[in-house]
């Protein structure tokens, strides 16, 4: 009469704080859902695969979920050179993947150009960077120029695909709407010493630094431009910025650094506080946004398979492509290449500043607003 | 101008300082101490770990860092390396272990994100029309200091005889009286105490993360080699050499271009003037 | 009581033995000969001496026991060695070859009078004082060697083979400074190849053959030794 | 043409120092000349000029007509010259047997038609060493390391062979066969060689022809007999005492 | 120098059992032997040229990586074959074997080490750069596979793996091998000896990017990815971890060395963030207490007893 479990497969990077995440964001949901009773009466279960920040481990790991374990679904993801990588092994074994932290847009835009073969493929834990970018373009159009009055840019960003397919199109974009672009260059992820690229900034006249950055170091950036006093504020998409420890990691000095985020404690959804205490009450620290999309993930895919009835797979992916749920970050609903869709009511962008003694206060979109902005204390 | 005069001093100050203890060790001991990259990492998260944690006053908590790295590097000699000596590459295989495991150590216990090391000095600097943290300046001066203590020990010291012998045939030194192990337990652990100095002062304001160590003994080779295998000076010179060409080409080009431009001058420095600029002719 | 005690020395690399039984002793400011065909354990001998090879067996110098002590203070009780080889610190220059010798006694005066002492000795190391040491020629070399065993003011030199490669003009001049050197009050242990120089300044000569001591005697017993004339000495 | 190596104002200079200055002289076909002089006297430089692992300032050295400057010291061997160095180097970390069987494997040791292993073991014969042909080479004994380098040198097949002082290190016993040995190379093969050596005796008997140097320069040149009483000679290198006891 | 029985028993075994792998195992582990297999072509080649000739090549991951992306552009690009881009693979690899073997190869000891390591780093660095080109830090995907289906390309790689071993074990027992040896010896002896140095280095470092490049496609091909990663400091040391495990300078050794260490990855693997910290200090331990390696020491002692010395 026990049905087997539905097994969850977990591919995260186990070494890294926003890989445990995934494990442990998927650990609550499953848990809370086996507590309620389960799926169509059936146990969720779950395995782990370490799929590190290595191609060559992230093919590996989804091989061994799915030809050894046999899961009914894949969740996870992080680096989306490794998700890349993982797409052919993940569509060859025709197992349904959410992924929950690559933004590259590349990831989906396959299930677009060949459905069949690609349409296992979901986003659910994050936007694309072409949302993000979008998002950013508003903030620069609408609060910084529109509300602030500036007009003359720096962009900069970690020299990486996703950061030069980006780049040129917010360029055109922001000129398009009137901005001045006085300064757009990337530099190596392991740069350590931005000395010579903020005093570059600092003498482009810049009023405003856009920054788009996720594996390059956040901290030091942060720390630079505040030991040097730079006359210019900055904000952009900052992954590690999402982080809630950011503001202690680097002393304070990110005061005023405004970071694109789709996660906060706040009330986005009637989800998200109780996500944020039970994640809290378990593992005893907040969780990063990959905890979330993961814990989301898990909630989505047992809500597209109640809906089908059944595992069958196409089945479940004709349910997922139809999910409309509240999540923690607001609303879930899927474009057709399989993609997270953003906007107000849904997962929205928001616009994070760091604030006196870590405060984190939402200044963009203005719906959303939870306080002011400020200027770095130097510029008053 | 100013700005590159600047900005590339402080860039060279930090170079050099992780160099020529590795510098030391390669020339003296004739092995490649890949454990090197550790030892800057060490000297970050002991400062973190006594200043922080244990709540130590700054200063004390850097010399104890300091110290404490030395000290590491005294038993990594002893326990780690001097077994393998023998064999060029075990002493590799069983140094880049340790970094591993260093490296490893922390992640699993300080996690895997940048901490806040405290700095010495939280002030804007403007020298002409260059923006600098003072811990930045604070960074060049200790560099100019202990770089001159080091020389001094060197040239005048009977230590830094031992060291220019031990440097040339070890047996050989053992027939001259020279306490040969305990001297190579010392090189070491010097060379750990200044790329632990480099940690301490560079901490505050560069990554202080488990990655930090990889990319710090990367530097630190290229220097070595640009500067020859074992020459204090070349190091320096390398050291300087490196810190401005990268803060120019990052002025002048791109950031993103600074690593190939470093990693560029090694390769040219090789295959031009295979020892370094200041290498001796066969050095090993 | 002798400056050098040996008694049943043994010593091997591996399994191959290359000193066994071998006894021996050396008084002070004596100049000792040890002769013997190649691998005959001579440097052998003298590196289990000088602490730079495990050895077994009474070793005793001013009447205490070597064994247990390091390479490097055996020097602090006053064995200088010379060893095969050479083995200079070939990218110092002479000058700094010369002070290495005097590592552990590093007064400045005393190291320029002995180097002196040196230069009276070979007058051309003076004029190469800062030439790196690998540039010089062989013979030159040998010179470095000698002379910076002498910086360490030894109560007993080990030399191993000292006329290696020396002109002959010269190797006559090293084998009278050897026995100079003797006659100021240091004691030496030497091997060589060159027996009959050997047996000109030697007091006393140790025959070593296949890591035992096969004759021993006065120089004058042994020059008239007819195995020794023949083997060694060519005649 | 009947010189094998013709030296033409060679000259080399290390900075101020002229270690070998306008040196000229001929080594006959089948013939054996050694070098005289004093340490320093510029013997070794000579040697690695001749085969190309210095570049000379000045001057050239044709062999067998062929102007060895041209070459690589690897070439130069290959012409048939060889030669052996003044401290052994053995191949670290391999068999007596298989640093000779390198030599070998040099495209003259190869033309010579016969195996390596078979190769190598018969000139270790002929040096008396094939009873060490397994051991470690750098294990030998000094003297054994000596004949190791001859018996490499051979293996390439030289027509002329330079022997940096191969003597040194060697005790009288040792010293006879090796004399025998180079001799009967001599008769035998009719190989021809310049030989580096400081013991006079030894070297007096083996020598036909005397090339005298002094501070890099040729003081004389002759039949070994004159070259000993030549007072230059005398002056520089053997001391005005020790005439007879050479000459005995 | 033959093989013994003892010696051809256990090889015989070792390879039955790789033959049964897609028996005894599942899929999946038929998958993790077809990289093991890969790396093991891998650290043989490496040993042959820097075992032998005691330089060590630590740019080896830039010819893995010339024929890993030269395969894969072809692919991604004009639609080649892999079967043509192996060929490529080779074909560039040994071009830029030549090409950085005629600079580097008169450095001794650790330069030579260090200008490889830096001519990698470039590589890497310059994947990144010429990203329109590369796919920078994402590298290339989609590739095509060599063989559909995973087993037969597991026995594909198999054969390569055995085919190449056998090569290099021949090339390292033939007068390659001595001379090799010899110029890792001393050079100017070498040189006296009349053997042209320059020729064999370069020869050999050819040889050895070879079976690199040859690897790279394989692997991209495999992975129907490529990445950077594969030009990476962590890529050279998984080789070189390989080879000194399995015992430096013997092709047995390195072969066994792969398969051991990529079986201990493998079971590692629920060590979470602990595994590399284990495999660090499992290292280690095989350092102090193994020396000479894991494999290389058992091969030679089921070899000839080496005839008694004489006195
Ligand atoms: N490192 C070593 N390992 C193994 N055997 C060695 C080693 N060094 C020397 N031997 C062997 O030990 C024996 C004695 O060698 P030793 O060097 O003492 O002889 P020696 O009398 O000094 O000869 P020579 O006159 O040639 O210098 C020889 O048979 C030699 O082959
Ligand atoms: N690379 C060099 N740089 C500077 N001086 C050198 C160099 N090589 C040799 N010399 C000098 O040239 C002179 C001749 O040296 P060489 O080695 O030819 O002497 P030699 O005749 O072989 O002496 P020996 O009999 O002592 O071996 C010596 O004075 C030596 O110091
Ligand atoms: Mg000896
Ligand atoms: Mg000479």
């Amino acid at each position: 009469q026990a049905q087997p479990p539905i097994k969850i497969g977990i591919n995260a990077p186990i070494q890294v704080q926003v890989g445990r995440d995934i494990r442990d964001g998927a650990q609550l949901a499953v848990d809370e859902i086996n507590a309620k009773g389960g799926v169509l009466g059936r146990q969720l279960s779950m395995v782990v695969a370490d799929e590190t920040e290595d191609p060559e481990k992230g093919i590996s790991a989804i091989k061994k979920l799915t030809a050894d374990e046999k899961v009914d679904v894949l969740i996870g993801g992080y680096t989306s050179g490794v998700t890349l990588a993982q797409l052919p092994h993940i569509t060859r074994a025709k197992t349904i993947a959410l992924t929950v932290g690559a933004a590259s847009p590349a990831i989906t835009a396959k299930v677009k150009q060949n459905y069949d073969t690609n349409k296992y493929i979901f986003r659910t834990g994050v936007l694309n960077s072409l949302h993000l970018a979008n998002g950013l373009l508003g903030y620069m159009t609408g609060f910084l120029h529109g509300e602030l009055g500036l007009k003359k840019f720096a962009i900069v960003g970690e020299s990486a695909k996703w950061v030069q397919d980006l780049l040129p199109y917010l360029k055109k974009s922001a000129q398009d709407k009137g901005l001045e672009i006085v300064m757009a260059e990337t530099f190596d992820t392991g740069t350590t010493n931005f000395s010579p690229l903020l005093s570059k900034v600092k003498n482009s006249g810049a009023e405003y630094m856009v920054v788009i950055l996720s594996h390059a170091s956040s901290d030091i950036l942060a720390k630079q431009w505040y030991d040097a006093r730079v006359p210019v504020p900055y904000g952009g998409i900052d992954v590690k910025s999402q982080d809630t420890d950011f503001f202690e990691r680097v002393g304070g000095k990110s005061l005023s650094e405004v970071a694109i985020n789709f996660i906060v404690r706040a009330p986005l959804s009637e989800r998200t506080l109780p996500f944020f205490e039970a994640f809290e009450g378990r593992y005893k620290r907040e969780p990063v946004y990959t905890g979330a999309g993961a814990y989301d993930s898990v909630y989505a895919y047992a809500d597209a398979v109640t809906r089908a009835g059944k595992l069958d797979t196409d089945a479940v992916i004709k349910a997922l492509e139809t999910i409309d749920m509240p999540v923690t970050t607001g609303r879930m609903q899927l474009d057709e290449s399989h993609d997270l869709k953003a906007g107000a009511g849904l997962v929205n962008l928001l616009f994070v500043q760091w604030q006196e003694g870590g405060k984190r206060v939402i200044v963009w979109p203005k719906e959303a607003r939870t306080g002011d902005y400020v200027k770095p204390q130097w510029m008053n | 101008m100013t700005e590159i005069l600047v900005h590339g001093a402080v860039t060279s100050a930090i170079y050099a300082m992780l160099a020529v203890g590795f510098t030391l060790v390669c020339g003296v001991a004739r092995i490649l101490n890949l454990a090197h990259g550790a030892f800057y990492m060490l000297g970050a998260y002991f400062t973190y770990v006594f200043a922080v944690l244990l709540g130590l006053p700054l200063l004390l908590a850097a010399v104890a860092a300091i110290a404490a790295t030395a000290a590491v590097g005294w038993a990594v000699e002893r326990w780690l390396i001097r077994p393998q000596r023998d064999s060029n590459m075990a002493v590799m295989m069983v140094t880049m272990a340790f970094l591993l495991v260093m490296e490893q150590a922390v992640l699993v216990v300080f996690g895997s994100e940048v901490i806040n090391v405290p700095a010495f000095v939280d002030r804007k600097f403007s020298l002409g029309n260059a923006d600098i943290g003072g811990q930045q300046l604070l960074t060049l001066a200790m560099a100019v200091v202990s770089l001159l203590a080091l020389w001094l020990l060197i040239q005048r010291t009977r230590m830094g005889a031992a060291i220019l012998a031990l440097s040339q045939d070890p047996l050989a030194a053992q027939y001259m009286g020279i306490p040969v192990n305990r001297a190579y337990g010392m090189v070491v652990a010097l060379s750990a105490g200044f790329a632990a100095l480099a940690g301490v002062m560079a901490g505050p304001f560069l990554s202080t993360s488990p990655q930090m160590a990889l990319p710090a003994l990367t530097k630190a080779f290229a220097i070595v080699i640009v500067g020859g295998l074992g020459s204090l000076s070349g190091g320096v010179l390398a050291a300087v050499l490196l810190g401005y060409a990268e803060t120019i080409v990052a002025f002048l080009v791109s950031s993103s271009w600074t690593e190939v431009v470093s990693l560029g001058a090694v390769l040219l420095t090789l295959l031009l003037r295979p020892a370094g600029l200041r290498g001796k002719r066969a050095a090993f | 009581m002798s400056l050098l005690e040996i008694q049943g020395l043994a010593a091997s690399y591996g399994k191959a033995v290359a000193l066994e039984s071998v006894s021996l002793q050396v008084q002070p400011g004596e100049l000792v000969g040890v002769l013997g065909p190649n691998g005959a354990g001579k440097t052998t001998l003298l590196k289990a001496i000088s602490r730079t090879l495990p050895s077994q067996g009474t070793l005793a110098f001013q009447g205490q026991s070597l064994h247990g002590r390091e390479a490097h203070e055996v020097v602090g009780l006053g064995i200088c060695h010379c060893p095969e080889g050479r083995r200079l610190f070939p990218e110092l220059t002479v000058r700094k070859n010369l002070e290495l010798g005097a590592y552990l006694r590093p007064s400045r005066a005393e190291v320029e009078a002995d180097m002196e002492k040196v230069f009276a000795l070979f007058p051309i190391l003076r004029e190469r004082l800062e030439q790196v040491v690998s540039t010089l020629s062989g013979g030159q070399q040998q010179f470095v060697a000698i002379g910076r065993a002498l910086m360490g003011r030894p109560r007993l030199l080990l030399l191993d083979e000292p006329s290696v490669g020396i002109a002959h003009r010269l190797k006559i001049e090293i084998f009278d400074a050897i026995r100079a050197i003797a006659a100021s009050g240091v004691a030496v242990l030497m091997a060589e190849q060159d027996a009959q120089n050997t047996l000109r300044v030697a007091e006393r000569v140790y025959v070593l053959e296949n890591g035992r001591v096969a004759r021993q005697g006065s120089s004058a017993e042994l020059a008239g030794d007819d195995h020794i004339r023949r083997i060694y000495l060519g005649v | 043409m009947s010189s094998i190596l013709e030296v033409q104002g060679l000259t080399k200079r290390f900075g101020g120092l002229t270690a070998v200055k306008d040196m000229r002289f001929d080594v006959g076909r089948g013939e054996i000349v050694g070098i005289l002089g004093p340490n320093g006297a510029g013997k070794t430089t000579l040697f690695n000029l001749l085969t190309s692992f210095i570049r000379p300032d000045e001057g050239r050295a044709l062999f067998n007509g062929v102007d060895l400057g041209r070459h690589t010291p690897a070439q130069v061997v290959n012409l048939g010259l060889a030669r052996t160095f003044q401290l052994c180097r053995p191949f670290v970390g391999m068999s007596v047997l298989e640093n000779v069987m390198v030599a070998c494997y040099s495209p003259r040791g190869r033309a010579s038609g016969e195996g390596p292993r078979e190769r190598s073991l018969r000139m270790l014969e002929d040096v008396g060493l094939a009873h060490k042909a397994d051991t470690p080479a750098e294990l030998l004994s000094y003297g054994d390391q000596r004949r190791l380098e001859i018996a490499r040198a051979l293996a390439t097949d030289p027509l002329l062979l330079l022997l940096d002082e191969p003597f040194a290190g060697l005790g009288s016993s040792e010293i006879e066969p090796l004399s025998a040995l180079i001799r009967r190379l001599h008769g035998e093969r009719g190989l021809s060689i310049l030989i580096i050596e400081h013991k006079l005796r030894e070297f007096m008997q083996l020598v036909q022809r005397v090339v005298a140097i002094d501070f890099g320069e040729l003081i004389a040149v002759g039949d070994a007999q004159d070259i000993v009483r030549h007072p230059k000679v005398v002056e520089a290198y053997i001391g005005k005492s020790e005439v007879d006891l050479v000459t005995a | 120098m033959k093989i013994t029985l003892r010696q051809g028993a256990l090889l015989a075994a070792v390879l039955a059992l790789l033959v049964a792998v897609p028996w005894l195992g599942s899929g999946y582990m038929t998958g993790v032997f077809t990289v093991c297999l890969i790396y093991a072509i891998w650290a043989m080649s490496w040993d042959f040229f820097s075992g032998l000739t005691g330089r060590e090549n630590f740019g080896y991951p830039l010819f893995i990586g010339i024929g890993a992306y030269a395969s894969a552009y072809l692919d991604a690009n004009y639609g080649v074959s892999p079967w043509i881009g192996i060929l490529a693979a080779i074909g560039t690899a040994a071009l830029l074997g030549v090409a950085i073997g005629f600079p580097t190869l008169r450095l001794k000891g650790p330069y030579f080490a260090l200008a490889t390591l830096a001519a990698a780093a470039i590589a890497q660095r310059m994947l990144l750069i010429l990203w329109d080109i590369t796919g920078g830090e994402e590298g290339i995907q989609g590739l095509t596979p060599l063989v559909y289906d995973s087993v037969h390309y597991y026995y594909f790689v198999l054969a390569t793996a055995v085919v190449s071993g056998v090569v290099l074990v021949g090339l390292s027992r033939s007068r390659w091998g001595v001379l090799l040896r010899a110029i890792r010896g001393d050079e100017a002896s070498c040189q006296a000896a009349g053997i042209n140095i320059t020729f064999y280095k370069i020869a050999a470092l050819v040889i050895s990017a070879v079976f690199a490049g040859l690897g790279g496609a394989l692997y991209a091909s495999y992975q129907m990815q490529v990445s950077p990663q594969i030009v990476s400091v962590l890529m050279l040391v998984a080789v070189v971890t390989m080879v000194y495990v399995g015992g430096l300078g013997s092709v047995y050794g390195a072969a066994g060395g792969a398969i051991l260490l990529s079986l201990l990855g493998e079971m590692l693997r629920s060590a979470g963030e602990y595994r590399l910290l284990v495999y660090a200090l499992l290292l280690i331990g095989v350092i102090f207490f193994l020396r000479g390696g894991l494999v290389a020491p058992l091969w030679r002692r089921l070899g000839p007893t080496p005839r008694e010395v004489a006195p």
